[in-house]
């Protein structure tokens, strides 16, 4: 269920504080890591969810951290997410810095509520006075063949509301940064990790690493067409750029990291120097996540562009079992490469 | 098989059909209610007076200034409950974690809130409590461990729970004090919630002030239980029902809920059995209602209870009550003014506590 | 808390099945129609939702239906909103037709995981099995001054979902022909009404109305501009029409009645024609439902658009109480004139 | 004040430490149980037999079958939990329907569905009962009016609520059983349907199935109280427990309790106490359960308790007993020929069913 490509350390677009030397791990080592330092650092930070604690988490991503910190930092909860992620608010309220995982965000569609009636909205019903300094993170996107209900990208609807943050790391060094920042940021923050890249691994810079929210990261520089995809569509793409160098398509390659904020300068400075763009996801595309950096690019690029934005996205369907289907539903790097194709009128 | 009927059993209640209502008609005090009498004084009484006096006076200025249309939105009034409010808050301490429903005007003023950023926040000003953002339902204050003032009915009850994890969690004896409704009580949050207090022994205290209706449903009609203390036996949970019209009653029950909460930390569940006087909010004319069994709770109206008591005991004298009503008048007015002289919020402002 | 603009006859878009007479009435009314002409015609369907039987609806929908129905097809639920739309659910899949009431959309967020894990997704999980033929309606959208918890514009988000269609009336006649169809249609429909609305009146074609989702409707032709703009926005924009029409600029405005599906056609047609286009919602920009609608269109209108579209949004905040804030939060008339001005270039 | 250790209450369990279990080793049968089995009779039994057998075997292939990569995505084994779904779904009527979660072949099995559609679901295949679209969670048929197979825990109970309130408008006498496990309790989803199906009246069985785990969460360790009927009071619920691994008792119960409640619709609450002999999914090596807790249970497997019930009452001997055995494995791997032969879905039909 893992792909394995290794991100090279020049396409991690980390830029760590402290220059020096690089360690491998996996995209779950690196989140471990990342709520371990920060564990350790402050007192007021636990984690809370299913399976976290003795089961080391359902994809052992808090391997070990029971063990380290004890039951009262890392809390196993019963099958109760709207109960935990409201727990989560308050305690954020009160003092603590809760990370709340969600098993997979699909089961964050129970917890719906919290997240968006509370955790969004207290900071401002308050006038300021209770801001909620949560992380919800958790595995998401569709996974292999686990159908409809399991393979959810939410990460369009959690960015719709003003008060939350939303990131999605595609490389070790990544995850690793943009989690602890965002444990460390005042305001809650949806941070959706891929459930297929739990296992990849890449360079990690040893030490402090913290990666500011709302930048984008060029993954590869290229002149005739931006493409932008987050998570693991990165990963997919990594596999057509070959094809595109074959074509000799010379293919501008960003990862926004994090969906809210997005950095729209970045992209757009891209499609200024382009004049094409594709965007690639992984959900569905009525009002997806594309269909907002569209906007984005259209508004800040209209006078630039020299054919329309193309998306590739899930298809208009929910997630099939079947694992042709599945793939078809999902975007390929046939369909990407079509996609760029077309904005460059190379039919 | 009959016909199904849903939704047909309603019937008509009145006071003095439920258990314990009316229970401190001066001269008919128990044992424990003279002893919570001893403990509270005439200065511990005659405060409380004056806060349910605040509550009320309060809501009646905030009815006034709605039809005037300085106030919007929904407005739901806490009058009726306010010995449940007061009786309960006067009892906790000024670290323990309060949260609530969007009937929060009584808690708010219960908490010991002035009255004037309140006020102005019904009318959406810059002073508001909440900085006008918030509005009726949405009371905050840190200085007071208040968490809100919630509008989504049941979603307060996990914020309550976190307060009561935060409270375990850096071991300072807090309690967490969460109110909702009779209605609130069938929604999934509270289930969830109740089983996880329970389990890791948060010091969350459930109250559910049964006033008797969700807008126009009534328990009968809402709940598969009348007796909603059969819930927490569900949870491994202590359940208690109280008197909510009753101060004494409700200030006694928490004065020892918290105090044992505080050594050894476990949730509690308390019925309290209340009524809300107006309608569901303002706009509701609440004609589900007979007429009848809203008198048979006028008779028990909270505010007339306190003050015969404090006058059966010689601790108020007409005089000195109506000095003292005058007082919190005078104050509700000022409050008033306040609201209404303070600016709006400005407009370039609105992004503001968007993000932290 | 109620406008009361009637759309003049010529702007209710509804193509009734019989020419015939019409009739006055509030949107209220008609909603009511049409639930009550369905459940005379069909015995399986039934209203179910809180304070829907004996308080004749909070709104006051549902007036009289108790009487005239009975309390078992006009069901007073507990405030348990998962529970009742998954019994819509159950119930539909056992061959009843649900039409489950939202108090307000706004508890539709504790439902949410039913009404995508399962209304959307059954009828493809099973293989074809089980359709979910289920309405669920309610009031949408900010009111006046019910603050952050109790103002979303959740359409983006419904609509994101393959499986569900959702349908936003602004016209009495539109409430009541799209609400009977979507009765009658096989799969779940979210149908939104907007609380601002209820007592807006406008003439409704006498007799059986039906009238198909998926067809936008030209409330006002025009030339220079196309403004598109659903449910309460087309009555902003109704008192724009007058202040464009000072201006000198021709707005052809749309109302595309249906979010899902959506009739990208005639509103391609349209800004072929004017070249420009300003799409007006009172939701939330972050991957809006105009996101996508500006995504369509510059997608099938590239070479018409003389000017990137502008989108005139809720600002990104939560609503707040005041109300002078929550009128700078939502669309205003001079907003949207401004919008129209700048994809003129009359800035 | 302790340092709070929220989940640090975790012990082991034995099966026999429970309550009622392991009641079946033949020669010990109730009254009760002896009456079971004469209303089953030998066909009765021995059909039983073949469906446990059949579910025990047709598991063992789609591990099998997993393992060679012809199965993907999750697979929750129902091995353990065979005398539940068969006692209870033996008891009911063609027209009753059925609701379960993710763990969902043994229901399927044990309302008679075929093994071939099942295995071509698995296999992803358009002959599978749901075209492929579903896979091992998401297995429906209408036939069988089986309402499925659902992934998210606890969302199955409010459809199947749906399913009982349709029932119950009606009037055509039919049951609506719903299946979910220890850990889905937990859900709010469970709290609101209980009490609306009590509330109304409706014929909704909710049964626990009780495997003592949630994923690798034990009951101790998610619920606050350990008598899961103990819910039942607090929505006004009979609430009764079984022993899961009985099939003489849980056809019994699920007999007497649809009889009664097709003239008298009303909901029910069962506890099955159960197990489940392989790890949450395939991919769970279920190392939080000691070995001696699975051995004790495995000694109640009830596939060899309905087996020497079976010798026992000189119903089945070893001849008898090999062919039936022999046949229903044939019959699994004719379902994994007829899945391994079926043809995968065309892509072409991918947008087909997101409509009706
Ligand atoms: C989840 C949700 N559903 C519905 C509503 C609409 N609503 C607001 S208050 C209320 C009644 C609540 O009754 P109860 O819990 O008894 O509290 P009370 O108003 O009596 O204090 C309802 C249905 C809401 N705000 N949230
Ligand atoms: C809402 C939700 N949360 C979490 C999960 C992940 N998950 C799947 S099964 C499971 C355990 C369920 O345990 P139980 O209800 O006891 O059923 P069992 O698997 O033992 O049959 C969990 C946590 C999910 N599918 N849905
Ligand atoms: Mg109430
Ligand atoms: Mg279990």
């Amino acid at each position: 269920m893992e792909t394995n490509h290794a991100p090279r350390p020049e396409e991690t677009g980390s830029r760590p504080s402290a220059v020096g030397a690089m360690v491998e791990m996996t995209m779950r080592e690196a989140l471990n890591q990342a709520m371990v330092e920060e564990m350790e650092r402050d007192e007021n930070v636990f984690l809370i969810g299913e399976e976290v604690g003795s089961y080391n988490g359902a994809y052992k991503v808090s391997q070990g951290m029971l063990e380290r910190f004890g039951s009262r930092r890392v809390v196993d909860a019963p099958i109760s997410e709207n109960a935990f992620t409201g727990l989560g608010v308050g305690a954020a309220m009160t003092g603590l810095r809760p990370i709340v995982e969600f098993m997979s965000f699909n089961f964050s569609l129970v917890a719906f509520d919290q997240i968006i009636s509370n955790a969004a909205k207290t900071l401002y019903m308050s006038g300021g006075q209770f801001n909620v300094p949560m992380v919800m993170r958790g595995a998401g996107g569709p996974a292999a063949q686990v159908a409809a209900q399991h393979s959810h990208s939410l990460e369009g609807l959690f960015a719709h509301f003003p008060g939350l943050k939303v990131v999605m790391p595609s490389t070790p060094a990544d995850a690793k940064g943009l989690l602890k920042t965002s444990i460390r940021d005042d305001n809650p923050v949806v941070f959706i990790e891929n459930e297929l890249l739990y296992g990849v691994s890449g360079p990690v810079p040893a030490g402090e690493l913290l990666l500011p929210l709302g930048q984008a990261v060029i993954r590869s520089e290229g002149s005739d067409v931006t493409i932008i995809a987050h998570s693991r569509m990165n990963h997919v793409l990594r596999m057509a750029l070959e094809e595109f160098s074959r074509e000799g398509i010379s293919v501008e390659l960003i990862d926004p990291r994090t969906i809210k904020p997005l950095d729209v300068e970045t992209l757009a400075r891209s499609v200024r120097k382009t004049h094409r763009a594709v965007i690639v996801e992984e959900g569905h595309r009525f009002a997806g996540v594309g269909a907002q950096i569209a906007d984005d690019l259209y508004t800040a690029c209209f006078d630039y562009l020299d054919a329309p934005i193309a998306r590739v996205t899930h298809t208009e369907n929910p997630t099939p079992y079947a694992s042709n289907l599945e793939q078809a539903s999902l975007p390929s790097v046939a369909e990407v490469v079509k996609a760029a194709r077309a904005v460059l009128y190379r039919g | 098989m009959a016909e199904p009927a849903f939704t047909q059993k309603e019937e008509g209640f009145r006071a003095d059909n439920g258990r314990g209502e009316g229970r401190t008609i001066p001269g008919a005090l128990t044992e424990k209610q003279r002893e919570t009498l001893e403990e509270l004084g005439r200065e511990g009484l005659l405060e409380r007076y004056r806060l349910m006096y605040m509550i009320r006076n309060f809501e009646q200025r905030s009815e006034q200034a709605y039809q005037q249309k300085k106030i919007g939105g929904f407005l739901h009034l806490y009058m009726g409950q306010e010995a449940l409010g007061v009786g309960m808050l006067g009892a906790i301490g000024p670290r323990d974690y309060v949260v609530t429903s969007y009937r929060d005007h009584g808690v708010a003023l219960a908490l010991g809130l002035e009255p004037g950023p309140l006020m102005a926040e019904l009318f959406g000003k810059e002073t508001g409590i909440s900085r006008g953002r918030g509005g009726s339902m949405h009371f905050f204050s840190k200085e007071k461990n208040f968490l809100g003032g919630h509008g989504i009915v049941g979603g307060q009850i996990p914020i309550g729970l976190g307060a009561a994890f935060t409270a375990r969690y850096r071991a300072e004896g807090q309690v967490s004090l969460i109110f909702f409704g009779d209605g609130a009580l069938q929604q999934g949050a509270f289930h969830e919630a109740a089983n996880i207090a329970s389990l890791w022994e948060l010091p969350a205290i459930f109250i559910i002030e049964n006033n008797r209706y969700g807008m126009g449903t009534s328990v009968e009609r809402s709940s598969s239980v009348q007796d909603l203390t059969l819930k927490a036996r569900g949870y491994n949970m202590e359940g208690v029902q109280v008197d909510g019209m009753n101060l004494l009653d409700c200030h006694a029950l928490m004065k020892e809920a918290v105090a044992s909460r505080r050594q050894n930390p476990r949730p509690l569940l308390v019925e309290a059995r209340t009524y809300r006087f107006r309608g569901h909010s303002i706009s509701d004319p609440a004609t589900y209602r007979a007429r009848e069994e809203v008198e048979s709770y006028q008779r028990l109206d909270p505010l007339r209870q306190v003050r015969g008591l404090l006058e059966e005991m010689g601790w108020l004298n007409e005089q000195e009550a109506r000095e003292l009503e005058k007082k919190v008048r005078d104050e509700v007015l000022a409050a008033v003014r306040f609201a209404d002289e303070s600016p709006l919020p400005d407009p370039a402002g609105l992004g503001r506590y968007v993000y932290a």
